[in-house]
Protein backbone atom coordinates (compact mmCIF):
# COMPACT_ATOMS: atom_id res chain seq x y z
CA UNK A 1 0.00 0.00 0.00
CA UNK A 2 1.36 3.35 -0.91
CA UNK A 3 -0.66 6.48 0.85
CA UNK A 4 -1.16 9.15 -1.83
CA UNK A 5 -1.82 12.91 -0.93
CA UNK A 6 -3.40 15.29 -2.61
CA UNK A 7 -1.56 18.91 -2.38
CA UNK A 8 -3.08 22.39 -2.65
CA UNK A 9 -6.51 22.74 -4.50
CA UNK A 10 -7.44 19.66 -4.80
CA UNK A 11 -9.13 19.14 -2.22
CA UNK A 12 -9.46 15.83 -1.31
CA UNK A 13 -8.04 13.34 1.29
CA UNK A 14 -5.00 10.89 1.59
CA UNK A 15 -5.61 7.50 0.49
CA UNK A 16 -4.20 4.01 0.90
CA UNK A 17 -4.04 2.55 -2.47
CA UNK A 18 -2.10 -0.74 -3.72
CA UNK A 19 0.31 0.15 -6.36
CA UNK A 20 3.74 -1.57 -7.68
CA UNK A 21 4.59 1.29 -10.04
CA UNK A 22 3.94 5.07 -10.42
CA UNK A 23 2.05 4.42 -13.99
CA UNK A 24 0.35 1.60 -12.37
CA UNK A 25 -0.93 3.96 -9.65
CA UNK A 26 -1.25 5.99 -12.64
CA UNK A 27 -4.36 4.19 -13.83
CA UNK A 28 -5.88 3.68 -10.94
CA UNK A 29 -5.96 7.33 -10.26
CA UNK A 30 -7.21 8.20 -13.53
CA UNK A 31 -9.99 6.06 -12.86
CA UNK A 32 -11.54 9.08 -10.59
CA UNK A 33 -13.03 11.18 -13.03
CA UNK A 34 -12.62 14.37 -10.50
CA UNK A 35 -8.93 13.50 -10.57
CA UNK A 36 -8.61 13.81 -14.28
CA UNK A 37 -8.20 17.05 -14.81
CA UNK A 38 -5.82 17.52 -12.00
CA UNK A 39 -3.40 14.91 -13.07
CA UNK A 40 -2.85 16.41 -16.05
CA UNK A 41 -0.79 18.99 -15.00
CA UNK A 42 0.36 18.07 -11.56
CA UNK A 43 3.14 16.83 -10.95
CA UNK A 44 4.47 14.23 -8.35
CA UNK A 45 6.98 13.45 -5.60
CA UNK A 46 7.43 10.12 -3.96
CA UNK A 47 8.80 10.96 -0.38
CA UNK A 48 8.79 14.64 -1.05
CA UNK A 49 10.91 14.28 -3.91
CA UNK A 50 9.98 15.30 -7.11
CA UNK A 51 10.50 12.48 -9.62
CA UNK A 52 10.07 12.10 -13.50
CA UNK A 53 9.92 8.24 -14.52
CA UNK A 54 6.81 6.78 -14.56
CA UNK A 55 8.12 3.50 -14.70
CA UNK A 56 9.85 4.05 -10.75
CA UNK A 57 9.05 1.05 -8.74
CA UNK A 58 6.90 1.77 -5.46
CA UNK A 59 7.32 0.15 -2.21
CA UNK A 60 5.03 -0.61 1.01
CA UNK A 61 4.62 2.74 2.95
CA UNK A 62 6.14 5.35 -0.17
CA UNK A 63 4.25 8.67 0.25
CA UNK A 64 3.04 10.09 -3.66
CA UNK A 65 2.25 13.55 -3.26
CA UNK A 66 0.11 15.07 -6.13
CA UNK A 67 0.89 18.90 -6.66
CA UNK A 68 -0.86 21.08 -9.13
CA UNK A 69 0.68 24.49 -10.52
CA UNK A 70 2.16 26.76 -7.90
CA UNK A 71 1.77 30.64 -7.40
CA UNK A 72 3.83 31.57 -4.62
CA UNK A 73 4.48 35.24 -3.32
CA UNK B 1 16.45 33.95 12.39
CA UNK B 2 15.92 31.06 10.31
CA UNK B 3 16.78 31.43 6.68
CA UNK B 4 13.55 30.08 5.99
CA UNK B 5 10.50 31.36 7.92
CA UNK B 6 7.02 30.60 7.69
CA UNK B 7 4.20 32.84 9.71
CA UNK B 8 0.37 32.51 9.79
CA UNK B 9 -1.31 35.21 8.15
CA UNK B 10 0.62 38.62 7.07
CA UNK B 11 4.11 39.07 6.97
CA UNK B 12 5.63 42.10 9.78
CA UNK B 13 7.75 43.51 7.14
CA UNK B 14 9.67 45.81 9.28
CA UNK B 15 10.31 43.43 11.68
CA UNK B 16 11.45 41.24 9.51
CA UNK B 17 13.55 43.50 7.23
CA UNK B 18 15.68 44.84 10.50
CA UNK B 19 16.19 41.88 12.06
CA UNK B 20 17.52 40.60 8.77
CA UNK B 21 19.50 43.38 8.70
CA UNK B 22 21.16 43.49 12.96
CA UNK B 23 21.72 40.01 12.08
CA UNK B 24 23.70 40.30 8.79
CA UNK B 25 25.21 43.96 9.13
CA UNK B 26 28.44 43.30 10.49
CA UNK B 27 29.08 40.38 8.48
CA UNK B 28 30.73 41.91 5.59
CA UNK B 29 28.51 41.64 3.43
CA UNK B 30 28.47 44.95 0.91
CA UNK B 31 25.43 44.13 -0.79
CA UNK B 32 21.61 43.48 0.72
CA UNK B 33 18.93 43.15 -1.44
CA UNK B 34 15.47 42.57 -0.31
CA UNK B 35 11.95 42.11 -2.58
CA UNK B 36 9.14 42.76 -0.94
CA UNK B 37 5.49 41.29 -2.40
CA UNK B 38 2.81 43.31 -1.38
CA UNK B 39 -1.18 41.72 -2.08
CA UNK B 40 -2.53 44.40 -4.44
CA UNK B 41 -6.13 45.45 -4.32
CA UNK B 42 -7.69 43.80 -8.27
CA UNK B 43 -10.38 42.64 -9.36
CA UNK B 44 -12.62 42.59 -6.69
CA UNK B 45 -10.51 40.31 -4.31
CA UNK B 46 -10.22 40.72 -0.52
CA UNK B 47 -6.99 39.28 -0.02
CA UNK B 48 -4.75 36.30 -0.56
CA UNK B 49 -4.53 33.15 0.85
CA UNK B 50 -1.94 30.29 0.90
CA UNK B 51 -0.97 26.82 1.16
CA UNK B 52 2.27 24.95 1.60
CA UNK B 53 3.76 22.28 1.08
CA UNK B 54 6.62 22.32 3.37
CA UNK B 55 8.59 19.11 3.22
CA UNK B 56 9.25 20.37 -0.88
CA UNK B 57 9.77 24.07 0.12
CA UNK B 58 12.39 22.94 2.50
CA UNK B 59 14.33 20.71 -0.06
CA UNK B 60 13.91 23.77 -3.29
CA UNK B 61 15.12 26.76 -0.56
CA UNK B 62 17.75 24.52 0.56
CA UNK B 63 19.02 24.12 -2.97
CA UNK B 64 19.30 27.78 -3.32
CA UNK B 65 20.97 28.27 -0.75
CA UNK B 66 23.51 25.88 -1.33
CA UNK B 67 23.78 27.57 -4.84
CA UNK B 68 24.17 30.49 -3.56
CA UNK B 69 27.28 29.60 -0.87
CA UNK B 70 29.01 28.53 -3.72
CA UNK B 71 29.11 32.10 -4.36
CA UNK B 72 29.73 33.35 -0.59
CA UNK B 73 26.24 35.01 -1.10
CA UNK B 74 23.14 34.00 1.33
CA UNK B 75 19.56 33.45 0.77
CA UNK B 76 16.83 34.22 3.10
CA UNK B 77 12.86 34.10 2.63
CA UNK B 78 9.58 34.89 4.78
CA UNK B 79 6.63 33.70 3.59
CA UNK B 80 2.88 33.77 4.61
CA UNK B 81 0.23 31.06 5.23
CA UNK B 82 -3.43 30.88 5.48
CA UNK B 83 -4.75 34.73 4.78
CA UNK B 84 -3.06 38.01 3.86
CA UNK B 85 -5.40 41.00 3.61
CA UNK B 86 -4.52 43.60 0.57
CA UNK B 87 -1.61 45.97 1.39
CA UNK B 88 -0.13 43.88 3.60
CA UNK B 89 3.07 41.51 2.43
CA UNK B 90 2.73 37.51 1.80
CA UNK B 91 6.65 36.95 0.63
CA UNK B 92 10.25 38.56 1.64
CA UNK B 93 13.41 37.02 -0.30
CA UNK B 94 16.76 38.81 0.22
CA UNK B 95 20.19 38.32 -1.19
CA UNK B 96 23.29 38.98 1.28
CA UNK B 97 26.66 38.81 -1.08
CA UNK B 98 30.01 40.66 -1.23
CA UNK B 99 29.50 41.49 -5.07
CA UNK B 100 26.60 43.97 -6.45
CA UNK B 101 26.71 41.65 -9.71
CA UNK B 102 25.86 38.60 -7.69
CA UNK B 103 23.59 40.16 -5.06
CA UNK B 104 21.62 41.49 -8.22
CA UNK B 105 21.49 38.38 -10.22
CA UNK B 106 20.84 35.93 -7.90
CA UNK B 107 17.85 38.27 -6.33
CA UNK B 108 16.33 38.44 -9.85
CA UNK B 109 16.82 34.11 -10.28
CA UNK B 110 16.00 33.34 -7.35
CA UNK B 111 12.62 35.62 -7.65
CA UNK B 112 11.68 33.83 -10.36
CA UNK B 113 12.34 30.43 -10.14
CA UNK B 114 10.18 30.80 -6.39
CA UNK B 115 7.09 31.74 -8.67
CA UNK B 116 7.91 28.89 -10.95
CA UNK B 117 8.38 25.70 -8.58
CA UNK B 118 8.51 26.55 -4.90
CA UNK B 119 5.37 24.53 -3.48
CA UNK B 120 2.57 27.11 -2.57
CA UNK B 121 -0.90 27.44 -4.07
CA UNK B 122 -2.77 31.00 -4.21
CA UNK B 123 -5.94 31.68 -3.45
CA UNK B 124 -8.15 34.83 -4.15
CA UNK B 125 -10.20 35.47 -1.37
CA UNK B 126 -13.51 36.64 -2.83
CA UNK B 127 -17.38 36.79 -0.35
CA UNK B 128 -14.83 35.37 2.49
CA UNK B 129 -14.04 32.16 -0.03
CA UNK B 130 -10.41 30.84 -0.82
CA UNK B 131 -10.78 30.79 -5.21
CA UNK B 132 -7.90 28.79 -6.42
CA UNK B 133 -5.83 31.08 -9.01
CA UNK B 134 -5.53 28.78 -11.32
CA UNK B 135 -5.09 31.48 -14.39
CA UNK B 136 -1.70 32.69 -12.47
CA UNK B 137 -0.11 29.46 -11.27
CA UNK B 138 2.94 27.68 -12.91
CA UNK B 139 2.66 23.76 -13.76
CA UNK B 140 5.61 22.32 -12.21
CA UNK B 141 8.80 20.41 -14.36
CA UNK B 142 7.40 16.80 -15.40
CA UNK B 143 4.03 18.15 -14.58
CA UNK B 144 1.53 15.47 -16.38
CA UNK B 145 3.24 12.48 -15.89
CA UNK B 146 0.52 10.32 -14.54
CA UNK B 147 -1.86 11.74 -16.98
CA UNK C 1 10.50 62.18 2.18
CA UNK C 2 12.08 63.19 -0.84
CA UNK C 3 12.67 60.36 -3.47
CA UNK C 4 16.22 61.56 -3.64
CA UNK C 5 18.01 62.39 -0.25
CA UNK C 6 21.38 63.05 0.83
CA UNK C 7 22.79 62.53 4.10
CA UNK C 8 25.94 63.97 5.71
CA UNK C 9 27.25 60.20 7.04
CA UNK C 10 26.33 57.01 7.59
CA UNK C 11 22.28 55.99 6.64
CA UNK C 12 20.51 55.31 8.73
CA UNK C 13 19.16 51.72 6.85
CA UNK C 14 16.29 50.88 9.29
CA UNK C 15 14.53 54.51 9.68
CA UNK C 16 15.02 54.60 5.67
CA UNK C 17 13.63 51.49 4.71
CA UNK C 18 10.54 51.73 7.14
CA UNK C 19 10.10 54.90 6.25
CA UNK C 20 9.74 54.12 2.58
CA UNK C 21 7.65 51.50 3.54
CA UNK C 22 5.39 53.32 5.72
CA UNK C 23 5.07 55.71 2.92
CA UNK C 24 4.18 53.29 -0.40
CA UNK C 25 2.70 50.26 1.41
CA UNK C 26 -0.83 51.23 0.35
CA UNK C 27 -0.09 52.78 -2.84
CA UNK C 28 -0.88 49.07 -4.55
CA UNK C 29 2.64 48.95 -5.92
CA UNK C 30 2.84 44.90 -5.35
CA UNK C 31 6.88 44.70 -6.04
CA UNK C 32 9.07 46.68 -3.19
CA UNK C 33 12.73 45.96 -4.06
CA UNK C 34 15.45 47.77 -1.86
CA UNK C 35 19.16 47.79 -2.77
CA UNK C 36 21.29 48.46 0.27
CA UNK C 37 24.73 49.25 -0.09
CA UNK C 38 27.40 48.31 3.15
CA UNK C 39 30.78 49.50 3.56
CA UNK C 40 33.05 46.48 3.46
CA UNK C 41 35.98 46.13 5.85
CA UNK C 42 38.89 44.94 3.02
CA UNK C 43 42.31 46.68 2.20
CA UNK C 44 42.59 47.74 5.75
CA UNK C 45 40.68 50.54 5.21
CA UNK C 46 38.77 52.52 8.29
CA UNK C 47 35.61 53.75 5.98
CA UNK C 48 34.81 54.86 2.65
CA UNK C 49 34.22 59.09 2.05
CA UNK C 50 32.09 60.54 -0.70
CA UNK C 51 31.75 64.40 -2.87
CA UNK C 52 29.00 64.40 -4.65
CA UNK C 53 27.92 67.06 -7.43
CA UNK C 54 23.82 67.41 -6.84
CA UNK C 55 23.23 69.70 -9.41
CA UNK C 56 24.18 66.82 -12.09
CA UNK C 57 23.14 64.37 -9.79
CA UNK C 58 19.32 65.53 -9.61
CA UNK C 59 19.12 65.75 -13.29
CA UNK C 60 20.64 62.22 -13.38
CA UNK C 61 17.71 60.90 -11.24
CA UNK C 62 15.13 63.15 -12.75
CA UNK C 63 15.79 61.23 -16.14
CA UNK C 64 15.52 57.58 -13.84
CA UNK C 65 12.56 58.59 -12.29
CA UNK C 66 10.76 59.63 -15.52
CA UNK C 67 11.81 56.43 -17.29
CA UNK C 68 10.21 54.66 -14.28
CA UNK C 69 7.29 56.74 -14.65
CA UNK C 70 6.31 55.29 -18.39
CA UNK C 71 6.47 51.91 -16.18
CA UNK C 72 4.20 52.92 -13.36
CA UNK C 73 7.17 52.69 -11.14
CA UNK C 74 8.74 54.36 -8.69
CA UNK C 75 12.58 54.51 -7.90
CA UNK C 76 13.62 55.69 -4.40
CA UNK C 77 17.32 56.69 -3.82
CA UNK C 78 19.09 57.65 -0.60
CA UNK C 79 23.00 58.29 -0.56
CA UNK C 80 25.69 59.90 2.18
CA UNK C 81 27.96 62.58 1.59
CA UNK C 82 31.37 62.54 3.53
CA UNK C 83 32.76 59.78 5.90
CA UNK C 84 31.33 56.18 6.27
CA UNK C 85 32.75 53.96 8.70
CA UNK C 86 32.85 50.53 8.21
CA UNK C 87 29.33 47.68 7.76
CA UNK C 88 27.54 51.30 7.90
CA UNK C 89 25.70 52.17 4.81
CA UNK C 90 26.62 54.63 2.27
CA UNK C 91 23.79 53.68 -0.20
CA UNK C 92 20.27 52.89 -0.52
CA UNK C 93 18.33 52.55 -4.14
CA UNK C 94 14.73 51.45 -4.18
CA UNK C 95 12.55 50.48 -7.02
CA UNK C 96 8.63 50.02 -6.18
CA UNK C 97 5.87 48.70 -9.38
CA UNK C 98 2.84 46.59 -9.86
CA UNK C 99 4.53 44.22 -11.56
CA UNK C 100 7.68 41.99 -10.03
CA UNK C 101 9.39 41.79 -13.63
CA UNK C 102 9.67 45.51 -13.84
CA UNK C 103 10.91 45.70 -10.35
CA UNK C 104 13.86 43.08 -10.80
CA UNK C 105 14.86 44.97 -14.13
CA UNK C 106 14.96 48.37 -12.97
CA UNK C 107 16.75 47.73 -9.66
CA UNK C 108 19.19 46.00 -11.49
CA UNK C 109 19.40 48.77 -14.49
CA UNK C 110 19.30 51.38 -12.33
CA UNK C 111 22.03 50.37 -9.65
CA UNK C 112 24.38 49.65 -12.44
CA UNK C 113 23.96 52.96 -14.29
CA UNK C 114 24.36 54.74 -10.95
CA UNK C 115 27.57 53.20 -10.64
CA UNK C 116 28.78 53.83 -14.07
CA UNK C 117 27.30 57.60 -14.46
CA UNK C 118 26.07 59.32 -10.61
CA UNK C 119 28.50 62.21 -10.56
CA UNK C 120 30.04 60.62 -6.98
CA UNK C 121 33.32 60.52 -5.66
CA UNK C 122 34.38 58.03 -3.83
CA UNK C 123 37.95 58.13 -1.03
CA UNK C 124 38.72 55.26 1.10
CA UNK C 125 39.62 56.00 4.49
CA UNK C 126 43.06 55.42 5.66
CA UNK C 127 45.57 56.55 8.42
CA UNK C 128 42.87 59.31 8.82
CA UNK C 129 43.51 60.43 5.36
CA UNK C 130 40.96 60.19 2.21
CA UNK C 131 42.65 58.68 -0.85
CA UNK C 132 40.84 58.85 -4.41
CA UNK C 133 39.40 55.44 -5.38
CA UNK C 134 40.97 55.93 -8.45
CA UNK C 135 40.96 52.14 -9.10
CA UNK C 136 37.04 51.11 -8.99
CA UNK C 137 36.07 54.27 -10.79
CA UNK C 138 34.54 54.98 -14.14
CA UNK C 139 34.89 57.76 -16.31
CA UNK C 140 31.95 59.31 -17.83
CA UNK C 141 30.94 59.01 -21.08
CA UNK C 142 32.43 61.32 -23.38
CA UNK C 143 35.69 61.79 -20.92
CA UNK C 144 38.58 63.05 -22.39
CA UNK C 145 36.95 65.84 -24.29
CA UNK C 146 39.45 68.72 -23.56
CA UNK C 147 42.06 66.09 -23.23
CA UNK D 1 35.12 84.71 -18.33
CA UNK D 2 33.63 81.69 -18.20
CA UNK D 3 33.74 79.77 -14.11
CA UNK D 4 35.74 76.73 -14.56
CA UNK D 5 35.21 74.66 -11.10
CA UNK D 6 37.14 71.11 -10.48
CA UNK D 7 35.02 68.28 -9.17
CA UNK D 8 35.69 65.35 -6.64
CA UNK D 9 39.30 64.84 -6.06
CA UNK D 10 41.10 66.75 -8.58
CA UNK D 11 41.12 69.56 -5.58
CA UNK D 12 42.13 72.80 -7.70
CA UNK D 13 39.52 75.94 -6.73
CA UNK D 14 37.30 77.47 -9.15
CA UNK D 15 39.06 79.90 -11.58
CA UNK D 16 38.12 82.64 -14.16
CA UNK D 17 38.57 82.24 -17.73
CA UNK D 18 38.57 83.90 -21.16
CA UNK D 19 37.42 81.45 -23.83
CA UNK D 20 35.04 81.83 -26.90
CA UNK D 21 34.95 77.89 -27.14
CA UNK D 22 35.57 74.44 -25.29
CA UNK D 23 37.87 73.49 -27.13
CA UNK D 24 39.98 77.43 -26.23
CA UNK D 25 39.10 76.38 -23.14
CA UNK D 26 40.93 72.84 -23.29
CA UNK D 27 44.00 74.51 -24.87
CA UNK D 28 44.67 77.02 -21.96
CA UNK D 29 43.43 74.33 -19.25
CA UNK D 30 46.07 71.96 -20.88
CA UNK D 31 48.40 74.86 -20.23
CA UNK D 32 48.67 73.43 -16.65
CA UNK D 33 50.92 70.51 -16.04
CA UNK D 34 49.05 69.30 -12.72
CA UNK D 35 45.33 69.24 -15.08
CA UNK D 36 46.83 67.02 -17.72
CA UNK D 37 45.85 63.79 -16.25
CA UNK D 38 42.82 64.69 -15.26
CA UNK D 39 41.58 65.97 -18.65
CA UNK D 40 42.11 62.51 -20.02
CA UNK D 41 39.84 60.99 -18.35
CA UNK D 42 36.91 63.79 -17.08
CA UNK D 43 34.09 64.22 -18.92
CA UNK D 44 32.83 68.06 -19.02
CA UNK D 45 29.62 69.76 -18.17
CA UNK D 46 28.53 73.43 -18.86
CA UNK D 47 25.68 74.88 -16.91
CA UNK D 48 25.42 71.31 -15.57
CA UNK D 49 24.66 69.88 -18.63
CA UNK D 50 27.29 67.49 -19.47
CA UNK D 51 28.37 68.12 -23.27
CA UNK D 52 30.52 66.41 -26.48
CA UNK D 53 30.76 68.59 -28.31
CA UNK D 54 34.25 70.46 -28.32
CA UNK D 55 33.01 73.62 -31.03
CA UNK D 56 30.83 74.21 -28.65
CA UNK D 57 30.57 78.34 -27.96
CA UNK D 58 31.16 79.88 -24.19
CA UNK D 59 29.12 83.01 -23.17
CA UNK D 60 29.94 85.34 -20.65
CA UNK D 61 29.30 83.98 -16.97
CA UNK D 62 28.60 79.83 -18.26
CA UNK D 63 30.04 77.31 -15.90
CA UNK D 64 32.32 74.86 -16.67
CA UNK D 65 32.57 71.83 -14.66
CA UNK D 66 35.71 69.06 -14.89
CA UNK D 67 33.79 65.31 -13.99
CA UNK D 68 36.71 63.05 -13.03
CA UNK D 69 35.97 59.15 -12.89
CA UNK D 70 32.93 58.58 -10.61
CA UNK D 71 32.34 55.48 -7.90
CA UNK D 72 29.10 55.90 -6.28
CA UNK D 73 27.95 54.00 -3.43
Amino acid sequence: MVKVEFLGPIGLEDIQIEAATLAELGVKLQEKEELKPWLANSAIAVNDTLVNDKNMTLKDGDKVSILPPVCGG
Amino acid sequence: MKELSLFEGPLDVEAIFNGWHEEYKNKNMGAFITFVGIVRDEDGIEGLSFDIYEPILNSWFDAWQAKAKTQNATILMAHSKGDVPLHKSSYIAAVLSPKRKVALALINDFVEDFKAKAPIWKYDIKGGKRIYADDRSTALPAAGLLA
